[in-house]
């Protein structure tokens, strides 16, 4: 991990509030793992704080981060044409741990994509993928995860499966039946507590990217913590502890 | 060239640049970049007698100028830290400045009976900002005379030289500052997060009330430090807003024998021995040969 | 399209936007840019019974995120201004809002008995930051008992609605709203400048300690905001660190019925004509009908 | 007077610390007379207010300013490159009143020199002026008015006359007996003060441009007064009232 100068490659909007971003790093990184994460300086003199992207891509130099503009960070941020100048602390926090299963099953939506991508092209071939988002327009953002089959939810049911991605899940858990899965996730609360809800019984194995607002990204501070069943020291920080958490450790 | 060590409270300091308390981790977390034996001393984070959960998130947020936390004073307690924690320092042979609180005035005292002097170990600092569960959640750093009182106790307790750390958030600091003073303080750390808000105009809600740090701090340290530094012959600790040299700098000549980083470090990690190699640099440039020549030098 | 206009105290104001008392002259100096007419009301410098001089310079300082100055009231005394620059405002039929101090409870009662009731002002709005000069110049805003007792001499001498405007330099704001309250104060004015000082280091002295303005002041307004309106029911006015639209949306959501710009002037002379016009555009985006729909719209 | 959006067109180091900006405005700005001044908008994040800089010259669209680099906001302006976009708002305050004299004397030292620029041109070759400043580098300053033969002092002595502008001026003022002359000047207050001492005896009509710290630039804040004899109202307004003042009605 170090603080490395970078530059804007390009800052390309895939679809409505969605972009991804290219930087060319002065120098390389340490070893990236799917699931870590870099704490991006925004280059606008009203943003204070860093913030945490996730690394949805890393190779020869450029990391690339996949991000949904949602506040006054993000929204600077689209603004950074090329070559502008900025710092990627990282990679930070502890990835995905990636164990022997019949089946890694990689349940997502909307932007908690970018948690999960640099795992996805890691995990081969083996693994079964769910997406869900709001319409069929949307898929712009898994384009290159698409050849992995991935089954699809639509809110607006425009492609696949009419609804959200969990029941989705649910409709297809007896394909499952027998194996030993692991469920890799990412994504908004709700989800990720409706997944929890349909494995209860199970309690399958089931590792959870959590999002957490950060002020320093490696321990310091202890503003980016998430509640743990732990009852001696339940809130553990998502930026050193985590970002993956075990989700039968969470306390939903 | 020029020395920037100080001897504070008769132990020796590599240079005046702390970490602001709650800023730094728990002890190794910034090993990866950089090493805790370049600091001046370190400053533990708010240790109490007993672990402390803390705040539900959201605990921190962005502001123009700095950051808001509502950390809510999370730890580990101070029998862990001195397990867990303390042995790195000694490792490393750093200096420690111990900050604590409670929520009554008898854990306060408890903390301070519970640690023992050590050779590393340069000051308690106490933080006045915690909430006093027995006067309704108003802290103990609001009034002169609740002031003077647990700083008499505690000096009371302790051979450890004790400094005050006070909010900024009174009727009149200096006032806070004499009492303190009055009551055998040692040194003071000025100063604490201001209370402040957040409205998140898209959400029509306030996500997060707290302390404010950072930047827009300085000009409002500044002045307490100039002010208390005239009234009480202590040593003091400026903090608030420095992000770089200079304003580190500023702090010593406004009478600030020594100075602590803590938001800057967020916004980068390096700031902390960027801002020692500066100092050192400024006095280089400046011919000046120990910082004595500087602090205070605006009182004149 | 949306009305951003509202009654307060039984006036009707154009829009919410007032500009911060002595931040824009005595009456017809913006002219040549835009009329004071734009604004929801006018509010006059500080005015005191006699003429005042003020400080010698400097009297203001550049800070990072935000300005110190040191005026120290200048102004030409109550009965100029209304022989001097009131007949503009009737000729231009802008409310007007008549800001006013005192070195002396007496000076305050005095001012308040010389200001008639006039169809065009709104408000007084007693500027509580002044130093009382038989309390040793400690201001007169500081303790909910002062503060209670000059609201209650004022409110029992004026038939004009009366705003308290208060320091952020208490204890607790939201005690000092409440004594003010129940004195029968009509409505607040948050907050007032914050006590700073600016060391420059290339000469080595404190060349300014004054009040602290600007963008670093707003999560401190922001808060007294929030908690007062909470805790008081009379309108609230928010000032500190509104720089544009956005900024004034937050202080309605976290309370306030109208607000004040000041500092900003300064950076974009243009600031309040464009944040009147930003605040429609809100308000026209977001479906808001009425300025009331979003008024303390955090509370829930 | 109006706030106008300019471009740097140059921003060139003269000699030691003095800068020679150029900007070329979005549209024209008001009539502009010598001894106004512009609030110049400092293009860095750091600096919050804006700064007086004298009108040094005006025409078609460009507006030309001398600088001199004593602060963080000189500092930051130095830094600023070709097209950087800025504001200027002006023109503001009062300038120089031009009554017919005799001789028009300009006595100015150092930066000083900005604040009269354009007086100077305006005044044509009736004019008898003085520069001062510490060494013959330092004239570089002043090369576009050395045609007007200035008497010149250095501090060094390495060109005209060894000592201080004020002297100079004393020693040369017996050539103006009996003629009907006004003086003009800007620069440090010291030099002010001297100028004061040797005119005391005759009351000489004399033009003080003053330089004050300003927060608005246009009568808003009562930041920038200057100490007046008027027992009544003392204080005035360096940016409403003057920059540009009577001598005899400062308290130095
Ligand atoms: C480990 C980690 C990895 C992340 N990876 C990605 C990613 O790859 N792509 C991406 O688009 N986003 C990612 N996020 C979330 C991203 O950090 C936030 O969306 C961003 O910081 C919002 O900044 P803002 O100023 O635009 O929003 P703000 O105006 O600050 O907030 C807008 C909204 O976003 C929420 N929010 C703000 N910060 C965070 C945060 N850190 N985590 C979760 N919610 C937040 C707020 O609560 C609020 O509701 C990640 C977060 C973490 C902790
Ligand atoms: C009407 C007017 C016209 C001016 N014309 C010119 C000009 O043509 N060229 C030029 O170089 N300068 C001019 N000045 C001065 C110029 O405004 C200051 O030098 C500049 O604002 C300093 O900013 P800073 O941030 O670099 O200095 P700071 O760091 O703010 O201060 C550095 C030093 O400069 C002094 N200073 C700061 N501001 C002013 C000020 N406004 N007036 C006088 N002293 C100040 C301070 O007291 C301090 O000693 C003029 C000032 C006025 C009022
Ligand atoms: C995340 C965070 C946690 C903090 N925790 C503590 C604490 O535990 N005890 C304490 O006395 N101050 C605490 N503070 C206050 C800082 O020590 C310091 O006084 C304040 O942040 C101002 O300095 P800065 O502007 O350099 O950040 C904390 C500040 C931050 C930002
Ligand atoms: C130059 C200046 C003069 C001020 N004069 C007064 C005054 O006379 N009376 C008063 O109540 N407040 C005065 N204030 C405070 C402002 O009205 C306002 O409360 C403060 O500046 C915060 O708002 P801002 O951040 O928008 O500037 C003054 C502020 C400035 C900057
Ligand atoms: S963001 Fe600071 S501890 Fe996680
Ligand atoms: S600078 Fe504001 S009144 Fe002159």
């Amino acid at each position: 991990m170090d603080d490395i100068e970078a530059r804007v490659v390009d800052n390309r909007n895939i679809v409505s509030n969605y972009f991804l971003l290219r930087l060319k790093l002065a120098k390389p990184m340490g070893i990236v793992r799917p699931g870590q994460f870099v704490m991006l300086k925004v280059p606008d003199k009203n943003i204070f704080l860093r913030r945490p992207f996730s690394i949805f891509d890393y190779g020869r130099d450029i990391v690339t981060i996949m991000y949904r503009v949602v506040g006054k960070g993000t929204e600077a941020l689209c603004k950074a044409g090329k070559n502008e100048k900025t710092l990627v602390l990282g990679p930070l926090g502890n990835g995905f741990t990636i164990t022997k299963r019949d089946v890694c099953v990689v349940i997502t939506g909307g932007i908690g994509v970018a948690g999960v991508h640099l795992l996805i092209k890691t995990l081969k071939h083996d693994a079964s993928i769910f997406y869900g988002c709001s319409s069929k327009e949307e898929l712009a953002v898994i384009k290159d995860i698409m050849e992995r089959n991935p089954a699809i939810a639509t809110l607006d049911g425009s492609r696949g499966f009419q609804g959200d991605v969990v029941t989705l899940f649910r409709n297809q858990m007896k394909t499952f039946k027998g194996k030993n899965i692991e469920i890799f996730t990412c994504g908004p609360e709700g989800m990720v507590k409706n997944i929890r809800k349909q494995i209860e019984k199970w309690k399958t194995p089931c590792q959870v990217l959590v999002e957490e607002r950060m002020a320093c990204g490696f321990g310091l501070c202890f503003g980016c913590v998430v509640k743990t069943i732990d009852e001696k020291e339940p809130y553990k920080r998502a930026c050193k502890e985590g970002p993956v958490f075990d989700l039968w450790q969470l306390s939903l | 060239m020029a020395t920037i060590s100080l001897t504070f409270f008769g132990k020796r300091l590599k240079n005046p640049v702390m970490n602001a308390s709650g800023t730094l981790g728990y002890s190794n977390e910034i090993e990866s970049l950089w090493g805790v034996e370049t600091l001046g001393a370190y400053v533990t984070k708010g240790l109490s007698l007993r672990p402390h959960h803390g705040n539900p998130t959201p605990r921190v947020w962005d502001e123009r100028s700095g950051m808001i936390n509502s950390i809510g004073l999370q730890n580990v307690g101070i029998e862990r830290f001195f397990d867990e924690h303390f042995p790195f320092f000694q490792k490393k042979r750093t200096p420690v400045i111990v900050n604590f609180f409670g929520f009554t005035e008898e854990e306060y005292l408890d903390c301070a009976r519970r640690i023992k002097p050590d050779r590393l170990i340069v000051a308690l600092e106490m933080n006045l900002s915690c909430p006093n569960i027995k006067a309704g959640g108003i802290s103990f750093g609001k009034d002169p005379q609740t002031v003077y009182e647990i700083v008499k106790k505690v000096k009371g307790i302790t051979p450890i030289p004790v400094l005050a750390k006070l909010t900024p958030e009174v009727k009149n600091i200096v006032d806070i500052a004499r009492a303190a003073y009055e009551a055998g303080i040692d040194g003071l750390t000025l100063i604490n997060t201001m209370p402040a808000a957040i409205v998140d105009i898209k959400r029509k809600r306030v996500p997060i009330k707290g302390g404010f740090s950072g930047p827009a701090l300085k000009p409002i340290a500044l002045r307490a430090v100039y002010e208390c530094s005239k009234a009480v012959p202590v040593p003091i600790i400026g903090v608030g807003g420095i992000m770089d040299a200079d304003d580190a700098v500023s702090f010593l000549m406004a009478g600030a024998s020594a100075v602590q980083v803590g938001s800057a470090t967020f916004v980068d990690p390096y700031a902390i021995p960027k801002i020692i190699e500066g100092i050192g640099r400024y006095a280089d440039k400046n011919g000046c040969r120990n910082l004595h020549e500087i602090i205070g030098i605006t009182h004149e």
